[in-house]
């Protein structure tokens, strides 16, 4: 029996007693009996935590994918990038993990500036003006730009790159059940889409990746004009790593920038909490979903910081509202601008560079052995794709005997078909390098897959 | 007990130091300074221009930011000292939970063997992972009496998302077209903005005088085209809808389904279950009920668990276990689809499992009934100076009313939330539901001790006197804050939302 | 340089919330409240007066404190509301060398691989722990120009009496009886206490004009009964002992020895070595030099190197390289025994070898130049205000002195000191050394940015102007501290050091 | 190259021109030119954190020993003792970790009300009214209480019994060098100490291991008696968990209360960082060494913290201060708090009962052992000392192959012969069992043993 209510016995009476009562369990009376649960939760009794702790030794000995344990090559919008003890120190300060949402700016400077700074370093990156207080995920934040095309528009054909990671594609398919938008898929021929072979017209948003998922550079020119033609807005799912060196969103005509910030200081936690970023152009500003942080000044004529165009969220707007969201990922949002300033502008422009050599080292590496094809023939920036003799799933579990984890099995995000390639997923491997693999690390991959293919 | 003892959750921490604002990360950059150290790799360095077209670089440095690393751990120090947190005091926000989040969680959390876990690693990889997954769903459906769960959605609102998408999905499998879901007149924004996002309409049901659903509106507004109905119960008033079982029966009768919004799942964990008042769908706030720290905002976690009827429609993949004690990643046959890049908010999912299984059922239960006792010995309490909306036992927390200080001397429950902070406590929730009038919402949660809401109690008392005797420096509270009372207005006039925005 | 960047050291962090002292741990106990959870053992529960005779179990109950975790957690937070910190803001207490200590080197003492390991635990299941210590010794020789080193003395008191009994025992195999060790009057008070319990009688040498040892003075102290001479430099008040080749010279002409106190041997990193300026016995403050954050008091480190002639008198055990690349637990032949309970502060000495090979011999090199520039920096900065008490080229650190402010408005070094705390800033050592009047000795330090350096100096002209103004307030200075000026006189009066004491 | 220094060289530049200087040399060519080092120091150039910690993953891989790698079962002064999340989270924020001594108790409330704490929770353990705050170890802690009874008395005899840690003992002999102490050792006859058998007459202090370092607890009413024949100091060297539950230093009549707090929330650490606790009688105050937290108030009248007594320490008494101690271990002595703060008054007792119950509960089973003697027949309190039919060394390496880490030898400890234990000491094995640790954990070291001594 194990938890962590203050209340003794006494307490319990007394407050009961001040309350007229006599058992807790007068506190529930007037639930229905007919629903009251008699005989409590069939949920074994607590213990301690040193208890629990080992319980949860089994499982985290039960994952030895774990990246101190498997050297990591996957990529897939989930990157095993530096994160410093200085960083884990400051974000992990409890006065940014243990407050709520800002709602009194009097008392809530800390997070309100840390995200504001955090707001600066998005638009920046993304060449927009605006970002928004942080998103679920880089999946959520294409839903929420497909909605702020729908808003802008008001039209219902969102025509979606297939080098958008499949699982923001899926997500967003799932949402537009409810929205009733209709998703037009562009396949990639040889890496790049093909938007030539779908029909655009009426549009509400194009949206193309950059790189896309399988690290490709795509010359997004023609997404732009595409835009511009059917007075769409261009989204662009962007690598936020990539972004410090790449041309920016803005810089490519985009009215939208959407990305995974996990890249910035968050672990890869399996998947979660992660960062969805967004960014956007000044004339959709008011479409922006989620919470946004601006400058002002207090009673004293003392700048300060506070939530602000609350007009557009769900707790006034209610059905109006632009987005539903409401708690969202600020704690991910106040890392990423703590891993920020660490890296600092000379900082991050390294990292990009490093993913950039290292992908590209390996890459070399690779094409020379025999049976492994590239699966296109396009620039890369810090991943690529590759076709092997033989299913990447069963060679990625091989390269584990091999300490490494090799990269991500299209056929396991897209299915056994996925308008991203041409013929089966099956034999494509998706392999990424960051800007923590050493030359060693890549040359033992190397020999390994040689090995794991002999 | 002694309500003399020293009280705990407050903030009585006085001034450190300075007066001044703390400076943005790009006022106190300077060209060349860095922090960062990155790993010697020995990789070939090649210049980006060779590896990288020309027309894709950016002939532009994007500025970040110059500083050291001792100038970072000084400005965001400095920063958590002006910030306001569970861990320095009680934050009694109404409908938010913001109950004490065990550090032991926090370490669960922190260990490399869940966080350096890349989530596309296969399951064969993974088993650890997949178990904690399989482990907690099952645990959730024991609590909130559900068949199924899906562990994907990331908060609330995205859970409420899920939830009508699976209503939306259970209704045209069976072939038959609805328009609106109906939500109460004080739920949660996120309901109706949530229902607009699902494809339907929002079908308003007013609040009785008792302040529960009026039952007789209910069954005026329910027809074939009711989708179904979006309930918190408690609901956000913080009463418990008392005729919950006459409810379902009127919104089944006419086909519909019941969703509940599980924000309030603190106040009944161990003394009745969403399924057995017949529910069909439920989300659970996993960052208010089972304890993981909000973050300054998030993230959080949304399970949502559904009836048997509506498994198949789950969304997917599914960490499963399988018969020879495995667990493999499954798909529902007509699922949904995913409504998460990944796996949902693992960590967040990892730390609420956790959490169960150090309190077990009967742990839960206390935690319900003890939030519950404190929310009424804090109504019971203060009953003379802010009356309860509805006077009569109330779940987790209380509605009350300043109603009485405004007539009086003119000072709004917002002067009293902002003179609180002055006190050292974090200020309810002001202003919502919004249909009560000058409404503040107090939850204190289970962790805070009888001499906590005693001191809280009193500090309302002093506050109260201060309405009489100065109504006009109330009016202008709080006074001892880092930064005065903010200019909401003047943010919204002229957004500035960036460092680079022009002022 | 812009000196208009923002700075980064001054704690502007205003107020948070609140005015009122922190209730104790005992003031806010509860009977039966508790946060302890323990492991489930199994083992078998016999009551303690069967395994415990009678006449040794205490008759009453110890009372500790019975508060809830989220009480504990309230009230430590809360009490790090009310200190202030390197990482707040700038620190510049003269002699203390409170630069910013890496994170980094916090995880490395934090891994379970070196802080889970017992200091019983023979060689064989820890030459992990073994390599550390023999590869920091080795690299701490090479920075200090010494043979070899002892790390067991906690800090650098302990460093002090270590190397004074090594003295002892070096005269003594010389089986020659030596009564005095001198010392300078500007030296810091550990010197003189060491010097006493190494069973020695201090002899002081005086300060010449110059700020720097008499060495007529010394000469004329220098004697056969002389054992050694014991002297930091750059000494106390941040000058390099010019003359050292000539003291070092005198001294062992007359057969004494050379003591080397490394308080301050962050100036000279990289640029001279004690071993290489005579001296035969060195102290290290680790704590200092090597980034171990000073945690309120301590703990620190003062490992104690010397010259060959010298080795063989060394505490034992010592971690030691092997022929086969092993190491082993080795006691010198005629150690004076061990002068810690086992083998020192050994995360702090591990903390230290991360630290030096993060930096390498360049990076320690610019930590000493960088450090020095900041002083003087500093100094000619203030020397309208504050001058200097021996104006030229300083090492790490600068005596100023307010002797001027006194003098024309009747406020005090101390008032200044004060008064800084008010600005944000930490104040400097104040009065020390005792031979400066009215000294306020400032230690910037290397990792300070000039930015920080000029608030800093802009934050004194404030104050100096308020000298002028309202010389009043100053004497009361402090105003917006978390108390204001404390009342010593009153504390020594009448000791209150426990809960418990009557009051 | 890697360093923490913020300067740029332009920073640099414009420093050197405002103090009229060309190089940063220049700033030390007032050091004589024989003395100064030419080419730098002979010491590798610096590399990133992340290099060095590959480097420190090389040392800790070679630390088997650690305690979550072999199930602990030594003690002899450190223990194993369960420190949780919170504790370390909250011992852990910088605040207490990053501030020097409290001189500024304007902006050292916190750590001052911490050490007060501290302070109060010794005070009450050692049954004493007065406890400084901290010293290094409890080595250190025995000197100081010698250094005290001399002062006190004005004698040099310091009759010690070999109760007390051999480490304890050693450092005692080596500070009398200094000091000119006469150190007398009673040695120990089956297990306590046989007082009889020294000359005490004159003695300055008595000093008694409490439970002995054997884990023996001894009647300490003939040292009280002989100490006060003598009008020396009475010492107790304890242990502080123990102490919650046994008769206190304070009501056995002691006057000094010495003892190992790294018990209180501290790792073991490999020896250090550890906690000295001290604590005294009232008219010993003044002799105090070290520092000491009072409370007092502001000039508004607020309660307040301050150090206080200071004319006792270095800084202002000089050759006359009672002890040269400057820096301690505060942060011990506030972790400590914290740790004390989570056991509670009932924690604290549960912790030193289990200890208790393990210790005898494993005790029994092996004295069912062939070869396996008790090297005593005394009641002990959780440590205890067992002859075995070999070395302990070798019983030691040989039980860490079956995952456990058995005990200390006494021998390693002491040496080939200790006053400790009549005869050899290289068959004597000390064993201790804490809270943490579960019946399959002592029955599996029940089995190993087996095996081992098979
Ligand atoms: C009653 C109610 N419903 C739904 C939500 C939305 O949950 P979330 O913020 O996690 O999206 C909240 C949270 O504020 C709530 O209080
Ligand atoms: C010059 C000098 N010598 C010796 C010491 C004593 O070092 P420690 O405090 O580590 O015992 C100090 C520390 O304040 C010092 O400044």
């Amino acid at each position: 029996m194990a938890d962590y209510l203050p209340h003794t016995p006494e307490d319990v009476a007394s407050m009961l007693e001040f309350l007229g009562m006599d058992r807790l369990e007068d506190l529930f009376a007037h639930i229905p009996a007919a629903v009251r649960l008699s005989g409590g939760l069939a949920i074994e009794p607590g213990v301690s935590e040193p208890d629990v702790a080992a319980i949860f030794a089994t499982y985290t000995s039960a994952n030895p994918a774990r990246a101190n344990n498997l050297t990591c090559f996957a990529g897939g919008g989930a990157y095993d990038h530096e994160v410093p003890a200085v960083v884990r120190a400051l974000a992990g300060r409890s006065e940014f993990v243990t407050a709520y949402t800002p709602y009194q700016p009097e008392v809530a400077q800390g997070v309100l500036q840390a995200i504001f700074e955090y707001q600066t370093l998005i638009a920046r990156l993304s060449g927009l003006p605006i970002s928004n207080a942080s998103l679920y995920d880089a999946a959520t934040s294409l839903v929420e730009a497909l909605n702020m095309a729908h808003g802008a528009t008001q039209r219902q054909k969102m025509v979606i790159s297939a080098g958008i990671h499949p699982h923001w594609r899926q997500v967003a398919r799932t949402f537009a059940h409810g929205t009733g938008h209709d998703i037009v898929e562009v396949p990639l021929k040889n890496g790049v889409s093909d938007w030539a072979s779908v029909d655009a017209s009426g549009a509400a948003a194009i949206v193309a990746g950059y790189p896309n998922y399988l690290g490709v550079l795509e010359d997004l020119s023609e997404a732009k004009a595409l835009a511009t033609r059917e007075g769409a807005l261009l989204v662009l799912g962007a690598d936020p790593v990539a972004a410090s060196v790449l041309k920016t969103a803005g810089q490519w005509g985009a009215d939208v920038f959407v990305g995974e910030g996990q890249v910035f200081g968050t672990a890869l936690s399996f998947g979660g909490p992660y960062l969805g970023l967004f960014a956007c152009s000044e004339d959709q500003v008011r479409r922006l979903p989620g919470r946004i942080v601006g400058e002002t000044v207090d009673s004293n004529d003392r700048r300060a910081f506070v939530t602000t165009l609350r007009a557009r969220e769900q707790d006034i707007r209610r059905e109006k509202a632009t987005s539903n969201v409401c708690t969202n990922q600020t704690l991910m949002a106040v890392t990423a601008a703590v891993q920020l300033g660490w890296l600092g502008t000379r900082g991050l422009r390294e990292v990009a560079t490093r993913c950039a050599q290292g992908a590209h080292y390996l890459f070399e590496q690779l094409s020379g052995l025999d049976g492994v094809h590239a699966a296109n023939d396009q620039p890369f920036f810090r991943e690529f794709a590759l076709r092997l003799p033989s299913a990447a799933t069963g060679v990625i579990e091989a390269m584990a005997e091999h300490g490494v984890l090799a990269g991500l099995a299209l056929s396991a995000l897209g299915g056994a078909r996925d308008p991203s390639i041409e013929g089966s997923t099956e034999d494509v491997l998706i392999v990424s390098v960051t800007e923590r693999r050493t030359k060693e690390e890549i040359d033992h991959y190397v020999r390994s897959l040689k090995e794991v293919l002999a | 007990m002694s309500t003399l003892a020293a009280p705990g959750g407050r903030a009585a921490s006085a001034p450190l130091t300075g007066h001044e604002t703390e400076p943005t990360l790009f006022e106190m950059s300077v060209p060349g300074r860095s922090a960062h150290q990155l790993r010697t790799t020995g990789v070939p360095a090649g210049s980006l221009d060779e590896l990288v077209p020309a027309e894709h670089l950016n002939p532009d440095v994007v500025p970040i930011a110059e500083v050291s690393e001792r100038d970072l751990v000084g400005h965001f120090t400095r920063l958590t000292h002006r910030q306001f947190s569970v861990d320095l005091g009680m934050y009694p926000l109404g409908s938010c939970t913001m109950k004490y989040n065990p550090k032991f969680c926090d370490a669960v959390a922190a260990d490399p063997g869940l966080s350096a876990v890349h989530p596309g690693a296969p399951a064969s990889l993974t088993q650890g992972w997949l178990e904690i997954l399989a482990t907690l769903e099952e645990k959730l459906c024991l609590i909130t009496g559900m068949a199924a769960a899906t562990l994907q959605p990331a908060a609330g609102a995205a859970g409420e998302l899920t939830g009508l998408l699976l209503m939306r999905a259970f209704h045209e499998a069976n072939g038959d077209e609805r328009r609106r879901v109906i939500i109460p007149d004080s739920a949660h924004g996120t309901n109706p903005a949530s229902v607009t996002l699902g494809g339907y309409e929002v079908a308003t049901v007013s609040t009785n005088e008792r302040g529960l659903v009026d039952l007789d509106a209910l069954k005026a507004t329910l027809g074939p085209d009711v989708a179904g109905i979006m309930l918190t119960n408690p609901n956000t008033v913080g009463l418990f809808e008392e005729e919950i079982i006459e409810i379902a029966r009127a919104v089944h009768d006419v086909g519909g389904l019941l969703y509940y919004d599980g924000a309030n799942l603190n106040a009944i964990l161990g003394a009745v279950r969403p399924g057995d008042m017949g529910f069909d769908i439920v989300h659970m706030n996993l960052h208010k009920t089972f304890a993981t720290p909000h973050g300054g905002g998030g993230p959080g976690a949304g399970p949502v668990a559904v009836a048997a009827r509506l498994v198949e429609f789950l969304p997917g993949p599914k960490a499963t276990r399988q018969g020879d004690g495995s667990f493999a990643w499954r798909t529902p046959e007509r699922s949904i689809g995913r409504v998460h890049g990944w796996h949902g908010n693992a960590l967040v999912l990892a730390r609420a499992l956790a959490y169960i299984d150090v309190h077990g059922g009967d742990g839960l239960t206390r935690v319900a009934q003890h939030a519950v006792l404190n929310a009424n010995w804090l109504r019971h309490r203060l009953r003379e100076i802010l009356p309860a909306a509805y006077d009569r036992v109330c779940m987790h927390e209380c509605t009350l009313q300043a109603t009485g200080l405004k007539s009086k001397y003119g000072v709004r429950g917002l002067d009293v939330a902002k003179a609180l902070l002055d006190e050292g406590f974090h200020a309810p929730t002001v202003y919502f539901p919004l249909i009560v009038d000058e409404a503040l919402m107090f939850e204190p949660t289970e962790t805070e001790s009888v001499q906590t809401l005693e001191a809280l109690a009193q500090a309302i008392e002093r506050i109260a006197e201060h309405a009489q005797s100065d109504p006009e420096s109330l009016r202008h509270a709080p006074h001892h804050t880092p930064v005065s009372r903010v200019d909401e207005a003047r943010a919204a006039r002229r957004l500035i939302a960036t460092a680079d925005a022009a002022r």
